[in-house]
């Protein structure tokens, strides 16, 4: 085994800023800060093993998909990233939201000069309207937040099935006024609306350009870039948005003069063409993985190839989830706790390099968030320690309990799944050891009969904030199959404690207990804190400004050329 | 006229020697082959270390499954490569560590052996089991049967097997797999096994029925027809043992082309899976190691190809031998 | 010796007997191209321990007969009757106890001999196949048949490749008498060997016709052979018998012209006989059995041939003058002496 | 010749009908459920999943489904409210693509794969085994032999990393594998195909050289070239215009068969390479039990296999004369 | 005048179980003009030494001595080239089997006027017409027709008349036709040995017939070489032969084979045992052990002696018999058969 290199929370910590909210819309002004050495012109190349899943903002919710799509298409707020500062603007909007009722109503003003790619101002109603479109069952696949929060109901599309059969939406929730101002009306606070506002639905559509499930396709754009081409799974090109006026942006650049993404080449390749930077490749960059885990000890040991990468924890949280409702004993959960051998599976996917050790349910980059001690739970050895989980297990008369390990039929996968059997094999558990297609993991996991005992699961905040992280997956209330609460957990104290929480305005207030929450979690054990992944990325020779958006994925508005 | 044949063989030799069968004559003359015999060494090779994998691995003190890389500091580096040189070979691990998990990759070779094997006789008696009876039944009764039986066979020549097998083998495996539960080893293999073997019969069926078209046409067939003898008597007594020797070019053909698909299937991550060991399977992970641990993609790439060079030349000597008209 | 005399008993009549391979063209949707009227209406008679001779060209039906009355083959019509049963359409069990009457010698003595089986079991495989257990037991038997035929019966176990084309159809005659059969039918075998050893296995036929009493239907090409052997001799022609007769009227005066020019092509080993003998060339192939001439089938190549011929088929019938059991199927039937006898 | 084409495409057709029943039962006999669950997504619910199900058309009988799925094929169909235009495979699952467009956008990758390799693996295998059996039992035949032998025995998963890294990625000696369209730029579809071909050649090649050879054989031993040679033509007459000729049944009908080979190994090539042709899009629609594309990609296989079939067989009646008759 | 001057050609095959010695010292002469007919059984190495004269053996197994001499060209031994040139020009074959012997690929027309193109390098539309004259001289309807046929299309008398024209297109000074009717009907076989005779009046050809058939024989040769075991074992004008064989071997031919015009109830005498084998041959006379009358040779001369053919002209035999034995033996033999 190797060096930890990062048992030390404090590190990540400082690596991951803390996000900051512009209320006064200082930083909302554009034009962006320009970046020390850039350069217009030229292409870059981008790669990515699969095609953006949907083009349609309102639909799409994965990284790197809405990284690409907030470079085409502006919504209400965004994230404006400056070294290691992050704070939420206005994007549209002047300001990233003003609220005089502690968060029940929120007020936008759009910005001057604001126009769509076909040259046509984008006004208040279309906000509204995308908003409203976002309610319909055909784009359910995307982010829920707002149309919960606007409906007070989980099953919004009740209470407003979308405009297409439910007409415009009421001015009661969501209120025009002018082109210029817009404001969203809930019944309870909702501090983190301006978070949620940066997500697609507030992502303009005029009414009469809706073109339905077509918008998949073409999404309407209003970014520095628009789609020039785009061959499904296989490229997709974005050219310069003429008609995007840099001083109304204070985020996006507009360097280079087309991206050129290449769908298809798997994270090996993607390491051995940009570390090769041959030819055209030198002009290529990673989105969202570059590293393969096989190569990290030739990259990272190679300082020239080191230069090619930028390496940041991401704000993701890897934990083993255990099946609640299948493993009930708290002690065998413990046991699975004392014995899971964290470092030997962390190493099947690149040791150090694929993250620090994580001992919380929660993301260190999550507002409010604090390294705690739970003796029993947080001091555990991350080589595992059979001895101590056998005489748990032992001790509650539970030797040879049978767990049935899920883990990803993918070569890296596979390895893990055997190093974690092999751990709590020692500690005297039976393993039922079962591979799951990649593809179809989560599909399948996040059913609540998934037969499966024990099993890899990874969650990012929508937002920094908890608020999309315990309601999603410890609130006991949101089981079902497809949600996130693949756990299972359901605690009567811990939903009333998310219930309380939620109401709470104050943002740090809120994160602290947040905190405490993820304590009082961690003492039943619903799942073992695996590691809070790293993300590197990897970029040609040629290529300048690479660094990390808030989805931790290449910030593609900051990249040029340097020749 | 036939009269050159006649000659041969009193022309051939002065005595011909008393009651040696057609096996007997073709034993001998593979016997003179040096490339068939060498071949079939190697190929007995493989069997035998297939065989005797628990005996290897006692004798060489190590198992295919323990995780020596992650139970012993000091093999791994800490992204999981071996410390030592060309994989970590040394005179502990004969043929070096798998990266990353740490198992020994000559027990992991010598296991992989018994996987494909395993699976490809089992497959390769299935498909000529089948393919034999097949064939008989569309040669021996022509006619509608013949007619079904090829156009079965055209179908399924036109599926692309490999998407078949890709597509299938999840949706056998889900049939075999009781959800939540471990599937043991020898349930997939029997998934993989009922795939593979479905395609599979093909080759042999056509072979086999050319075969037994151009015997039927034989007077022998005629002479036991004449005799009285049941359909059952002229297929197990007259046909049969005729088809030997195009059932072990089959056979031949067959065993390396399993090996290799199964190879393939493991490679596409159909296959077996952790913790059997699986050539395909290295070899697919050793594909990611070309740049820092070769030695991982070298070994089981070089099995393989000795494996299917040999078999194929044991094959090229069989066919010489059963059929001395075919000297090339 | 002496011919044998009048006609015995019946032993096998076969009367209207037809045979039609229906023809397919390849592909997937087969459809009946056509048949192949490999026999078409022949009546023919063989008696009890006489030998009946079958010749023709190529093609001409003469295996397609033979094998019809070995009940190879199921007739397309006609009837075969057999020791005065009829065995035109019964099963294989119905067979069974014929089979070990009829037997059957082949032309090629490569591929009538098993070539993984040993000798003894290939001549012991009809009994095996009956459940007869003779005296002795098999193995006796068979030891007895190898000598009977001239093979020396230690070869007893070897395979069929160690023995020349002669041995090999000795091996062939003795699994044919291993039943003790009545009636042998005899497919050119004697075609495909050498001149030398031809006549080894027809003296050894000969004999055993004539010391065991069994009768043959012997097909052969070879006018002088058939003549040699059989007593009684058929002509075909395109499927339909032309002319049968006692080989004395036969060869000595033949009525149809196709067995005239038949005759008269067979090269003679004596340079002298070929200038007093009088030759006829037909011209042109055999038609096609799939779609054979109307009326007379030989009229294509008939020198003699008339409007009637394409209108009308000549039966087969006792002609004027010919001796009892001379039948031709001729509208103009010759008379003239070919061989001087 | 005609009678024959129209014979072969109708039977071609049958066979693809009886291919897409059986792959149809097999695919959709995997439970609704989970189909509908794979296009659902974060927040799902069962009210959702049955609408999918019911957008599928996944809540019919199965012959239902398939007669509808045949009906889309020959006419278009409805899927949902919007009209899928004939030929209709209906749409992928996963990205909602129209299936047919997605195939045939790939299918070009995948020919000129096909393609390049034949033309290079008949070249040289031919060309190899001319060789052997001209100088049969010489040096040249068993060189060339024992690389047959050799390469044939070669896997292509084994030898892509190896030959990437070699070539490519060490050495910079051959370009990256990447398709670019013939018709945007020969050179670069030629150079961005180069490696793979060459590794499907060398696998091949080792083939059609056995076979070439053993077919010259089998061909200078028949009767008619002793004729030939008794007329006094040329050595090089007898090897090319007689022998060759002869020679080249037995390839064209191994060739027929393997076109479906290389359509099978299109998955592994293209996986081994990173090209995104038919191969990958099968492997991504299995993996992702994208079950419309699946058909799609199978169908098409299917169908360019069987049309293969009946090229080969006019080619076959090209070379012998003898064919035409059955035909 | 002679044309073709054989001696002493013997042909040996290396095989893996020994050296085949097919042909082992044959002579013979043959003139302008002539047809020399060659009898023997199966093996008896008639076409092997046919072949040795055109040069169409595999050079590596086979080895080849003794003087083959062709208007004075010496052809043991020439060099590929040379023979290319001769073949189908000035020595043509014609095979056994017709169908097989034809190249299935290519037009008849095509097979004809491509020989004739390579030995007079006329052209196309030239060797075109030739091939079609010559279809019709070997007595084809339509040649025009036929010509663009295939020889599938062909029934098995017309492949062999088309294998003739083949032969026959530039005129060669000698044609050897291997069993150029075994595969053929009697009635059939009578029309292509009379196109035969009919041609070599015309075109003065010097014909090699092998056959096995003594009738062929005697109505076609002018001379016969009877061959067994590799050698000449009796040679002489056809009456010569046919009439007054000499050697016990051509006796046992000649009685094996049922005449039409012969005596039924006289029983054939065939030739008793198998042929020799040819890589380890009986000593001495290679006919001894299946010879009736070796005993009639005073001492072990038949199997210790070779015999050589005798008088070394006109009509002779390979045979230690006196001559007054074998006459006395011949009638003794004549009478017993009636
Ligand atoms: N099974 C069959 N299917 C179709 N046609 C057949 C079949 N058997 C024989 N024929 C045809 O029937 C005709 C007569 O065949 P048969 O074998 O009886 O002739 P034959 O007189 O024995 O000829 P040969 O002398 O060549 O042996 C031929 O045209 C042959 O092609
Ligand atoms: N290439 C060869 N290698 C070895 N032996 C051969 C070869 N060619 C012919 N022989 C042998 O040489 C002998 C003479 O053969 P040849 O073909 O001359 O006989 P034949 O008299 O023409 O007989 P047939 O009447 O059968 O044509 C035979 O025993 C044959 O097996
Ligand atoms: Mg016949
Ligand atoms: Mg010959």
């Amino acid at each position: 085994g190797g060096q930890n290199a990062g048992t030390d929370p404090n590190r990540a910590q400082a690596e991951v800023a803390k996000v900051s909210i512009d209320k006064d819309g200082s930083l909302s002004k554009g034009p962006a800060p320009e970046i020390k050495d850039s350069r217009k012109g030229g292409n870059v190349n981008i790669l990515w093993r699969q095609d953006i899943v949907h083009y349609d903002p309102a639909v799409s919710q994965s990284s790197p998909d809405n990284t690409v799509l907030e470079m085409i298409s502006r919504r209400l707020t965004m994230y404006r990233i400056e070294g290691d500062k992050t704070t939420l603007v206005g994007d549209l909007a002047t300001n990233a939201g003003e609220s005089t009722d502690g968060g029940k109503t929120w007020k936008y003003t759009l910005k001057d000069g604001i126009k769509y790619s076909d040259g046509t101002p984008i006004v208040a109603k279309d906000v509204k309207y995308a908003v409203a479109r976002s309610f319909s069952s055909l784009y359910a696949r995307g982010f829920p937040y707002i149309q919960t929060w606007l409906a007070d109901s989980e099953d919004f599309g009740k209470v407003y099935p979308g405009p297409y059969e439910g007409g415009e939406l009421s001015n009661d929730k969501v209120e025009v006024q002018g082109d210029k101002t817009i404001i969203f009306k809930f019944s309870q606070p909702r501090p983190d609306f301006p978070f949620a506002a940066a997500l697609g639905a507030t992502a303009p559509v005029p009414q009469a350009k809706d073109t339905k499930e077509a918008m998949d396709q073409a999404p309407i754009t209003s970014g520095p870039y628009k789609i020039a081409s785009h061959e499904v799974d296989k490229s997709l090109k974005l050219v310069r948005n003429e008609n995007w006026d840099p001083a109304t942006d204070s985020i996006r650049h507009q360097y280079v003069d087309s991206f050129t993404f290449q769908f298809g080449p798997q994270v090996g390749e993607v390491t051995d063409r940009i570390a090769a930077s041959a030819g055209d490749d030198k002009n290529t960059a990673s989105i969202y993985q570059a590293v393969a885990p096989e190569r990290f000890e030739q990259v990272m040991n190679d300082p020239k190839l080191k230069q090619q990468v930028i390496d940041k924890p991401t704000t993701q949280v890897d934990l083993y989830a255990i099946n609640n409702t299948r493993v009930t004993d708290l002690n065998v959960r413990k046991a699975l706790l004392v014995a899971f051998p964290k470092e030997q599976a962390r190493l099947q996917k690149g040791g150090p390099y694929q993250g620090d050790f994580a001992t919380t349910l929660g993301s260190p980059s999550t507002l409010g968030w604090k390294k705690y001690d739970l003796p029993g739970v947080t001091d555990v050895d991350p080589k595992g320690d059979p001895e101590k989980a056998k005489k748990i297990l032992t001790d509650a008369g539970k030797l040879g309990y049978s767990i049935s390990l899920g883990y990803n039929q993918t070569p890296t996968g596979e390895k893990e799944g055997l190093a974690i059997a092999e751990g709590l094999t020692k500690a005297g558990f039976k393993v039922e050891k079962i591979p799951m297609q990649a593809k179809t993991f989560n599909d399948t996991r996040d059913k609540v009969s998934n037969n499966l005992d024990f099993y890899w699961s990874a969650w990012a905040a929508d937002w920094p904030t908890g608020v999309t992280v315990y309601p999603e997956l410890f609130d006991g209330r949101k089981i079902a199959d497809g949600r996130p609460n693949n756990t299972h957990f359901n605690n009567a104290d811990v939903n009333a404690e998310i219930d309380r929480i939620l109401k709470i305005t104050d943002s740090a207030e809120q994160g602290a207990e947040f905190n405490k929450l993820d304590k009082k979690i961690m003492e039943s054990v619903p799942a073992v804190p695996y590691v809070y992944p790293r993300r590197q990325l990897m970029f040609g020779t040629n290529v300048g400004g690479a660094s990390f958006d808030i989805h931790t994925v290449m910030n593609l508005t900051n990249l040029f050329l340097k020749s | 006229m036939t009269t050159a044949d006649a000659t041969s063989v009193p022309a051939g030799r002065s005595k011909p020697p008393v009651g040696r069968s057609p096996g007997q004559l073709a034993w001998r003359r593979f016997r003179r082959d040096k490339t068939g015999v060498i071949s079939g060494c190697v190929v007995l090779f493989f069997f035998l270390v297939g065989l005797g994998a628990p005996l290897i691995s006692l004798l060489y003190g190590k198992d295919p499954d323990t995780q020596y890389g992650l139970e012993r500091p000091g093999l791994l580096s800490d992204t999981g490569i071996p410390m030592k040189p060309n994989g970590g070979i040394d005179g502990e691990f004969w043929l070096g560590l798998e990266p990353k998990l740490g198992r020994d990759v000559l027990m992991q070779l010598v296991y992989g052996i018994r996987t494909s094997l395993l699976i490809a006789l089992v497959v390769v008696f299935i498909v000529t089991a089948v393919g034999v009876i097949i064939g008989i039944t569309a040669g021996y009764l022509g006619g509608k049967a013949d007619y079904f039986i090829g156009r079965v066979i055209d179908t399924l020549l036109a599926i692309p097997s490999t998407l078949f097998f890709l597509a299938f083998t999840p949706i056998a495996l889900a049939l075999f797999i009781a959800p939540g539960k471990e599937a043991p080893a020898w349930l997939r293999a029997t998934a993989l096994i009922l795939v593979l073997s479905v395609f599979g019969w093909t080759r042999a069926a056509r072979l086999l029925r050319g075969q037994v078209l151009s015997l039927r046409e034989r007077e022998f067939i005629d002479a036991a027809r004449v005799s009285g003898a049941s359909s059952r008597r002229i297929v197990l007594k007259e046909l049969l043992p005729n088809l030997v020797t195009p059932i072990l070019v089959v056979v031949t053909l067959d065993v390396p082309a399993m090996v290799t698909t199964e190879a393939a299937l493991s490679y596409l991550g159909v296959g077996m899976v952790e913790p059997t060991p699986d050539w395909g399977r290295m070899i697919h992970t050793g594909g990611d190691y070309i740049q820092t641990v070769p030695t991982y993609l070298v070994f089981p790439g070089l099995a393989l190809l000795i494996f299917v060079l040999a078999f194929n030349l044991l094959g090229d000597s069989v066919r010489d031998a059963l059929d001395p008209k075919s000297h090339r | 010796m002496t011919e044998v005399a009048a006609p015995t008993k019946e032993l096998l009549t076969a009367s209207g007997l037809q045979m039609h391979f229906p023809v397919r063209a390849t592909g997937l949707f087969s459809r009946k191209a056509g048949v192949v009227q490999a026999v078409d209406g022949i009546d023919l008679t063989v008696h009890e321990g006489e030998s009946f001779g079958l010749v023709g060209e190529s093609g001409c039906g003469k295996s397609t007969t033979g094998r019809l009355i070995a009940r190879l083959l199921e007739p397309t019509a006609g009837t075969i009757t057999y020791d005065g049963k009829d065995i035109t359409h019964a099963s294989r069990k119905q067979l069974a106890p014929i089979r070990t009457e009829i037997q059957m010698i082949f032309q090629d003595p490569y591929s009538s001999l098993n070539p993984r089986h040993t000798v003894g079991s290939i001549i012991a495989g009809p009994m095996e196949i009956n459940g007869i257990d003779p005296p002795g037991g098999r193995q006796k038997r068979v030891r007895e048949l190898l000598e009977t035929v001239g093979l020396n019966p230690e070869h007893y176990n070897r395979y069929p490749h160690e023995f020349s084309g002669g041995q090999r159809q000795r091996i062939g005659i003795a699994r044919a008498l291993a039943l003790q059969p009545k009636l042998i039918v005899a497919d050119e075998p004697v075609s495909a060997l050498d001149v030398s050893i031809q006549a080894q296995v027809v003296n050894l036929l000969q004999r055993l016709q004539r010391e065991l009493g069994i009768a043959f239907v012997f097909i052969a090409h070879d006018l002088a052979v058939v003549r040699h052997f059989s007593q009684r001799i058929a002509v075909m022609y395109l499927g339909k018998i032309v002319e049968i007769a006692d080989r004395v009227d036969l060869y000595g005066n033949p009525h149809h012209p196709y067995t005239h020019a038949l005759l008269s092509s067979v090269p003679d080993a004596d340079p002298d006989s070929e200038k007093h003998r009088e030759r006829i060339r037909l011209t042109g192939d055999v038609p096609s059995p799939i779609n054979p001439p109307s009326g007379c089938r030989f009229r294509t190549r008939c020198w003699k041939a008339q409007d009637i011929c394409a209108s009308e088929e000549p039966p087969l019938v006792q002609l004027s003058g010919a001796t009892e059991g001379h039948r031709a199927a001729c509208h103009f039937p010759e008379a003239r002496q070919v061989v001087p006898e | 010749m005609l009678v024959f084409l129209v014979r072969r495409v109708i039977g071609a057709i049958l066979i693809l009908l009886v291919i897409s029943a059986i792959t149809f039962l097999l695919f959709f006999a995997v439970p609704g459920n989970e189909v509908a669950a794979l296009s659902c997504g974060k927040s799902c619910t069962p009210a959702l999943i049955e609408e999918i199900k019911r957008g599928l058309g996944l809540d019919q009988p199965i012959w239902q489904q398939y007669l509808t799925y045949l009906g889309g094929i020959f006419g278009g169909r409805m899927i949902g409210d919007k009209l899928c235009e004939a030929p209709c495979f209906g749409y992928s699952f996963v990205n909602r693509q129209p299936v047919f467009d997605t195939v045939v956008d790939r299918l070009p990758v995948t020919l000129s794969l096909a393609i390049g390799a034949v033309v290079l693996f008949l070249v040289f295998g031919v060309g190899l085994g001319m060789l052997a059996a001209l100088r049969k039992g010489k040096a040249a035949d068993k060189i060339a032999m024992g690389f047959a032998l050799v390469g044939g025995s070669m896997q292509i998963y084994v030898l892509a990393p190896f030959f990437l890294y070699i070539f490519v990625y060490s050495s910079d000696l051959l370009p990256r594998p990447n398709y670019v369209s013939f018709f945007d730029s020969p050179l670069d579809w030629a150079g961005g195909l180069i490696l793979p071909w060459i590794c499907l050649a060398l696998i091949h090649t080792a083939y059609y050289a056995r076979l070439t050879r053993s077919s010259m054989v089998d061909v200078l031993n028949e009767d008619f070239i002793r004729t030939v040679r008794a007329k006094g033509l040329s050595t090089r007459e007898v090897y090319v215009k007689h022998a060759f000729r002869g020679a080249m049944t037995p390839i064209a009908t191994i060739l027929g068969l393997d076109i479906a080979t290389l359509f099978a190994g299109a998955i592994i090539t293209e996986t081994s390479f990173s090209l995104v042709g038919v191969g990958q899009l099968a492997v991504n629609s299995v993996l992702a039990s994208d079950l419309p594309m699946m058909m799609g990609v199978v169908m098409l296989a299917s169908a360019a296999v069987v049309v293969a079939n009946i090229i080969v067989d006019v080619v076959y009646a090209a070379i012998d004369p003898r064919i035409k008759v059955t035909a | 005048m002679t044309i073709l001057s054989v001696s002493d050609l013997k042909v040996h095959f290396s095989t893996e179980d020994g050296v085949v010695k097919a042909v082992d010292g044959l002579s013979f002469d043959l003139a302008k003009g002539k047809t020399l007919g060659i009898v023997g059984e199966s093996g008896s190495g008639k076409s092997v030494s046919n072949l040795a004269i055109l040069g169409l053996h595999n050079p590596k197994t086979t080895a080849i001595s003794g003087d083959i001499r062709f208007n004075d060209q010496q052809l043991a031994g020439a060099s590929e080239k040379a023979m290319q040139k001769l073949r189908g020009n000035g020595i043509s074959m014609i095979f056994q089997d017709p169908l097989t012997s034809l190249s299935p690929y290519y037009t008849v027309g095509e097979q004809i006027a491509e020989t004739y193109r390579r030995h007079t390098g006329a052209n196309k539309s030239k060797a075109w017409n030739r091939a079609v004259e010559m279809l019709n001289k070997v007595g084809i309807p339509q040649p025009e027709r036929r010509a663009k046929q295939y020889p599938h299309e062909f029934s098995g008398g017309m492949r062999q008349r088309a294998m003739i024209a083949i032969a026959l297109c530039c005129d060669p000074a000698l044609l050897i036709a291997d069993e150029p009717t075994t595969a053929l009907d009697v009635t059939v076989q009578a029309q292509i040995l009379d196109l035969l005779r009919d041609l070599q009046s015309e075109f003065e050809t010097a014909i090699i017939l092998i056959t096995h058939d003594m009738g062929v024989v005697a109505q076609m040769a002018d001379d016969v070489l009877v061959m067994y075991a590799g050698r000449a074992v009796e040679r002489g004008t056809v009456r010569e032969v046919l009439k007054t064989p000499q050697h016990p071997y051509s006796w046992g031919l000649l009685s094996s084979i049922p005449h039409l015009g012969g005596d039924v109830d006289v029983p054939l005498v065939p030739v008793r045992g198998t042929p020799p084998s040819l890589i380890d041959p009986p000593t001495g006379c290679p006919f001894n052990p299946r010879c009736d009358y070796r005993d009639r040779v005073p001492g072990d001369r038949c199997t210790t002696e070779r015999p050589l053919l005798a008088p070394p002209d006109g009509h002779g035999s390979a045979c230690h018999l006196a001559a007054a034995d074998k006459k006395l033996i011949r009638t003794d033999e004549l009478q017993r058969l009636g």
